[in-house]
């Protein structure tokens, strides 16, 4: 009713309580932004995309693991997976990621929980983890982010209540964005270092449309733990590309894991989102992470953002035809013509990588030296690195198209040189 | 019988929705919408986009909304304006209309044509004799930047 | 003067002659038509940009080839493509190409003329043949064709004057567009046959925007001879990717010719503009070459299509500013990120492919019989055509970014398999 419209327009919220710095609770922030928080609450839904998106899978709940629904395997979906991770965790359990709600569930319960003993900093993205820092470093919290990465997972686990809530992302006084993650903080620093800026605070100087980003960027990135106190790291000192991030592993001589068949000393890329995004044409045209999965939506005479983050194509018109003036079908088209040729790059370039493992199992079996298959498991490194990349980047190539397959381009071309390498080895 | 029901309920409603919707259109200033004042159609909160880029457009100096969203001829501009300015309140209130507002056909083709009103001279050359040449395909961002 | 532009706006076009559809010579259509025709003499100018474009290297003219200045040699540039055409005749002389206003003297006198006899065919593409083509088929346009193809280039060289001209691109009575190629009419009826549609003809059926990319698809697109009639045929009776042309040669088992080095029976691809636009993202959106290479301009008091043709990155702001609201600075750099690439990926595709060939070569000198070769024979023709594809195609990735470098990651692909495939072979 166009009474009701006119109200509204000059009014936004309605202040309900009275909201501090220390409260994570978002049903308590949801008195103030009932419309924020409805959406937020929308992200259990579970609707597949093509690609994308999450399937409900009923599950039996069980003493260790009491979901009754989880994600779709995709273990079972691509065994070669399990030969490419083989000694690692993520073999023996990985699935499609799913809405926000589901965050600490899924990391509390996954089998990859079983295997190894997991540090607290797993939490760091999984949880509502600001009031927590505050309390454990009093006040500091890049002091109370090294406590939570030292305890245990098991420790830690019990002193988070919620996943991602308001506080993580909001200013309770003016609701602007803010960096929580004192891993983002160091990891933007270094990389604007790196390109000539120096002490780079991007809560101070990251303009509004790069925060838009920047929240998401806290963990949906390429990390790895830091020495004995599990020090949460974004690996940026030499810049946000593979290549990038493959030498600053190198130049540490870090490995994830030895590959259990091949003895290589290998690497696992997880969620890149924020790095791939960063080589597209969208980032390039300063369109955010927000702009397509927190479209603004009407709620009579207001503009929102969006707080059921998912898949932009559950939501085309709001995420897509602001800027792109083409049927909703059209636009489906063009993101699964992109995702379709990654895809079809990535199973090439697995068969490749499995094929290198094989051989070199073969070869290792037969009595081969380290020495001897020192080469081939050094492009098994490379190889698996890049493959992984694309692989466990959540867009299937859309966030950067052309670079998702130059990438798998030169993983392919790994995998196939590390085998002639072995086959180039003298008989013996 | 029951559809025939339905038929009168359904007629009701629109009857009722017709009603609001003249209600809106006199109260949204609709008299005003018959005017060639911009900020008319700003009066729809929906139409704000479009308002304030065409504030900033290379447009905004030569040429209103009217300009290129009504037909040349006198009457078809009321005409349009009436249809136009009826539906827009229609669906405004009702507010069943796809989000974000995408031209329609219809409407598409009154602006191409009205980009001649004032640049045939100047297209003559490249209208060629054969086949409707686009203006929109590359100057969609004319009337508001986008 | 304002009285002036009032004069030009009445009437754009001054009659001052009668076109007929026998005027070749684009000087007689000039007199009408003033403003296209100096832009169309202006092909002459020799402009680089960083990967098209083309630079204007002095030549001293001899007996054979009279040319004070040609394009420069892409052979010297990368003489690893002499070993991938190692024994065709593109590995004698191949260079970038330039403005329209060349085409033919630069077809006669290519040294790829000296080391084949070619026939008339080639004409089809270098000279204005559309009256010839009515002359030798009285009037029959496909007679005319199926005549000049069956003469020696040297027969057929003499009865052409002119570059590509006005009448073959428009009809000289409304400027109209118009298909003057029936190579082109005949192949996008086998196209369209192959996605249902019957008798197509492009000349009553294509819109005017297809009609604006479809004259540059008489020549800009991937072809062969076929038979011993040498009929021009396009390839495109299973579709216009990659794969669809590959399948249609090899169900034809048609070669180019066979490989000096290794024996393999390869194929060339030859400038494929059209094929890959159409995988691409502008095609889609229903942007013509004609809109990039051919943009609108205003003069005086009219807007004209600049007859200019020439690499778009040379009137960047016509060219591309209308649709993309970038600095000219940022539109050229998006480009040449998407060349950058695509030249990294070519380049890694190269270095396999002449892997493969030389170890083709060794182990065919060491005595490997042809059925021991055939594996790794078709892994170079699968390889070299894909290959080929890109990098003789004129945009360095620009038409369709992300399908080029899926293409390449495939080429290096087979190229390492088919390496693979050598040292799988049994010792002996
Ligand atoms: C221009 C629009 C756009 C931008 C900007 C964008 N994305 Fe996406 N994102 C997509 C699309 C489209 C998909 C594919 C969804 C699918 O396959 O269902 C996707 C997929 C994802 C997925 C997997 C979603 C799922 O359903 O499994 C995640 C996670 C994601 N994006 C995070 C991000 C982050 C973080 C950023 C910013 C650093 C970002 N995206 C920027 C459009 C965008
Ligand atoms: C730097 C941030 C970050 C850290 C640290 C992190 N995660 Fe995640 N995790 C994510 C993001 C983002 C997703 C969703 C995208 C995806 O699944 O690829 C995710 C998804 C998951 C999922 C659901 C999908 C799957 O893999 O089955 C599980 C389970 C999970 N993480 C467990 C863990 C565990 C265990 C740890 C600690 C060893 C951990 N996470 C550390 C950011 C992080
Ligand atoms: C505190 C860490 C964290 C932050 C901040 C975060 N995410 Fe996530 N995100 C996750 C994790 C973990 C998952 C996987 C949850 C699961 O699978 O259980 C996830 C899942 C997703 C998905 C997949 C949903 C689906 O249905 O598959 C999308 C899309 C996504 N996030 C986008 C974003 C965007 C956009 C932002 C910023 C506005 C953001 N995320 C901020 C940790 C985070
Ligand atoms: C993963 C990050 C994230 C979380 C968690 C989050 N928000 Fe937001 N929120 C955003 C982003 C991004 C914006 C857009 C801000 C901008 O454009 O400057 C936003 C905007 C808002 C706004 C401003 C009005 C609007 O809708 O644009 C309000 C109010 C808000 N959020 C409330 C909430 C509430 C309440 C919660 C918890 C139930 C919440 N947010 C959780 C990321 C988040
Ligand atoms: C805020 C604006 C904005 C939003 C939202 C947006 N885009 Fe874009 N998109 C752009 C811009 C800018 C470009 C670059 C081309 C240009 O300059 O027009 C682009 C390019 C593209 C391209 C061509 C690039 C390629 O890799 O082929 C596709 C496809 C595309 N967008 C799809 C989408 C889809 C699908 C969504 C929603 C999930 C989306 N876009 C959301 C602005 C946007
Ligand atoms: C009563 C509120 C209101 C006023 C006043 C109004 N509009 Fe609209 N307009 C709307 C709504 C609601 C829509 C969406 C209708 C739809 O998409 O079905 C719309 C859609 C449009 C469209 C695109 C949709 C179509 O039908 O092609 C154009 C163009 C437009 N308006 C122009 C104008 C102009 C010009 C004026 C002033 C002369 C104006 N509007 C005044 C509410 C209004
Ligand atoms: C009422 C008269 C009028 C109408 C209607 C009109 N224009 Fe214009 N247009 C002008 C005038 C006068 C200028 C010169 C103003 C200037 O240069 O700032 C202009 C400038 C332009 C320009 C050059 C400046 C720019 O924005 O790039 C373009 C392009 C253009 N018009 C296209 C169009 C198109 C397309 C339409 C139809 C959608 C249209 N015009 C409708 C009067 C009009
Ligand atoms: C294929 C793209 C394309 C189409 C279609 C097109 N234009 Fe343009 N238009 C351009 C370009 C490019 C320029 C810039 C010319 C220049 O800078 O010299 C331009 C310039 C203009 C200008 C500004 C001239 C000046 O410099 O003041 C006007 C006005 C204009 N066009 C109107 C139109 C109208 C009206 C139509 C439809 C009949 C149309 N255009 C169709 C590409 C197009
Ligand atoms: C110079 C011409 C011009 C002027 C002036 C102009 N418009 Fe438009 N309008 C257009 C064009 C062109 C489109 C179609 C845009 C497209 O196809 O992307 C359009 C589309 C629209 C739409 C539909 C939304 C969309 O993007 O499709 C609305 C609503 C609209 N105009 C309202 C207005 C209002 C209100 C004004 C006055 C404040 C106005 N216009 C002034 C040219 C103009
Ligand atoms: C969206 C704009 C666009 C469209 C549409 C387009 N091109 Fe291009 N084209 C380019 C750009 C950009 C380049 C790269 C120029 C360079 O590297 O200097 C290019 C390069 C070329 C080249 C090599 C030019 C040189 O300087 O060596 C040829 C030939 C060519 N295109 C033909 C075509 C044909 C034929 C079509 C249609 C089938 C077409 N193009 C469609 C933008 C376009
Ligand atoms: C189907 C059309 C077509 C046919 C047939 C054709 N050409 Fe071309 N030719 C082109 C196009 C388009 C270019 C410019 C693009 C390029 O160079 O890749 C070109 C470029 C050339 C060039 C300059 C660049 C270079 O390769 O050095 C020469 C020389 C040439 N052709 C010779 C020939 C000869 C000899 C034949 C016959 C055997 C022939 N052409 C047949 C279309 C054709
Ligand atoms: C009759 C055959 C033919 C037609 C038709 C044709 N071209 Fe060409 N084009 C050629 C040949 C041959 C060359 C190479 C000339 C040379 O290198 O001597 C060429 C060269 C080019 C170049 C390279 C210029 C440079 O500076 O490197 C561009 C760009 C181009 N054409 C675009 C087009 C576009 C766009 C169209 C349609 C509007 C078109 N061509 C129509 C045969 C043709
Ligand atoms: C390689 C193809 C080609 C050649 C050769 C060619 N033109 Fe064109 N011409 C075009 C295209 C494409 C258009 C745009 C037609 C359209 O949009 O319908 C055009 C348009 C025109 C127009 C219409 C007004 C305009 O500028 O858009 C005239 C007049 C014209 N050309 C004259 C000539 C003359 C004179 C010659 C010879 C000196 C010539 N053309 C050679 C492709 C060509
Ligand atoms: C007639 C309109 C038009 C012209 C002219 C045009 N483009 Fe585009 N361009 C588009 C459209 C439409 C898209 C697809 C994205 C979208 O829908 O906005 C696009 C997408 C792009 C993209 C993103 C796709 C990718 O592969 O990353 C780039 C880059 C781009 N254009 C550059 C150029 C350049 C450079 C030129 C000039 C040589 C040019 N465009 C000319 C309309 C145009
Ligand atoms: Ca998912
Ligand atoms: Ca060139």
């Amino acid at each position: 009713n166009i009474l009701e419209h006119k109200q509204e327009a000059k009014n936004p919220f309605y202040k309900v309580t009275e909201l501090t710095d220390e409260i994570d609770d978002p049903s308590i922030w949801g008195k103030n932004f009932p419309l924020q928080y409805d959406d937020y609450l929308k992200t259990v839904d579970q609707v597949r995309t093509r690609f994308g998106g999450s399937e409900a899978i009923p599950h039996t709940p069980t003493q260790v693991d009491p979901r009754s629904v989880v994600a779709e395997s995709k273990l079972e979906e691509d065994p070669r997976l399990k030969t490419i991770w083989a000694g690692y965790a993520f073999s023996k359990d990985f699935r499609e990621d799913r809405g926000h709600a589901y965050m600490l569930e899924d990391q509390t319960y996954t089998e990859r929980q079983t295997v190894v003993k997991q540090p607290g900093t797993c939490l760091n993205c999984h949880a509502s983890t600001y009031t927590l820092y505050k309390k454990l470093g009093s006040g500091d919290l890049t002091r109370g982010f090294e406590q939570l990465n030292q305890m245990s997972f098991v420790e830690g686990r019990k002193l988070v209540k919620h996943p991602v809530s308001c506080i993580d992302c909001h200013t309770p006084e003016t609701m602007q964005l803010r960096v929580t993650r004192p891993a983002f903080i160091e990891g933007m620093r270094a990389l604007k270092f790196n390109q000539g800026i120096k002490d780079y605070d991007v809560n101070k100087m990251a303009t509004r449309q790069e925060m838009r980003s920047f929240v998401c960027g806290q963990c949906h990135v390429e990390y790895y733990f830091q020495g004995k106190e599990k020090r949460l790291t974004y690996p940026w000192a030499k810049g946000l590309k593979v290549e990038d991030i493959m030498a600053y592993y190198d130049e540490a001589n870090f490995k994830d894991w030895t590959h259990a068949e091949s003895g290589a000393e290998v690497l696992k890329a997880q969620h890149p989102e924020f790095e791939m995004w960063n080589q597209g044409i969208h980032a390039r045209s300063g369109v955010a992470c927000a702009d397509c999965h927190m479209p603004y939506k009407r709620e009579g005479a207001m503009k929102i953002s969006d707080h059921h983050v998912r898949s932009p194509l559950l939501n085309i018109n709001r995420s897509c035809q602001t800027c792109h003036k083409w049927p909703e079908t059209e636009l489906k088209e063009r993101v699964e013509i992109i995702q379709e040729r990654t895809y079809k790059l990535r199973n090439i370039a697995m068969d490749a990588l499995v094929d290198l493992i094989n051989d070199i199992k073969v070869a290792r079996t037969a009595g081969r030296t380290d020495e001897e298959l020192s080469t081939a498991r050094n492009f098994q490194r490379k190889a698996q690195f890049r493959l992984d990349f694309v692989e466990a980047e959540n867009s299937t190539g859309f966030h950067a198209p052309q670079e998702a397959t130059r990438i798998l381009g030169e993983s392919i071309d790994f995998s196939r040189q590390g085998q002639n390498a072995l086959h180039k080895l003298p008989a013996k | 019988m029951k559809l025939r029901l339905t038929a009168i309920l359904a007629s009701v409603l629109m009857g009722i929705a017709i009603g609001i919707s003249i209600y809106t259109f006199i109260y949204a200033k609709g008299a005003s919408y018959l005017l060639n004042d911009p900020a008319a159609c700003a009066n729809c909160h929906i139409m704000k986009e479009q308002y304030d880029g065409w504030t900033k457009s290379s447009h905004h100096a030569v040429a209103t909304c009217n300009d290129c969203h009504t037909p040349p001829s006198f009457v078809g501009k009321y005409l349009s304006k009436a249809s136009n300015g009826f539906w827009h309140s229609f669906a405004f209130t009702t507010g069943k209309f796809h989000e974000p507002i995408q031209i329609k056909a219809r409407n598409q083709e009154i602006t191409e044509k009205a980009c001649l009103k004032c640049h045939q001279e100047l297209v003559e050359t490249i209208e060629g004799s054969h086949g409707q040449l686009s203006c929109l395909r590359c100057h969609p961002s004319v009337g508001h930047m986008h």
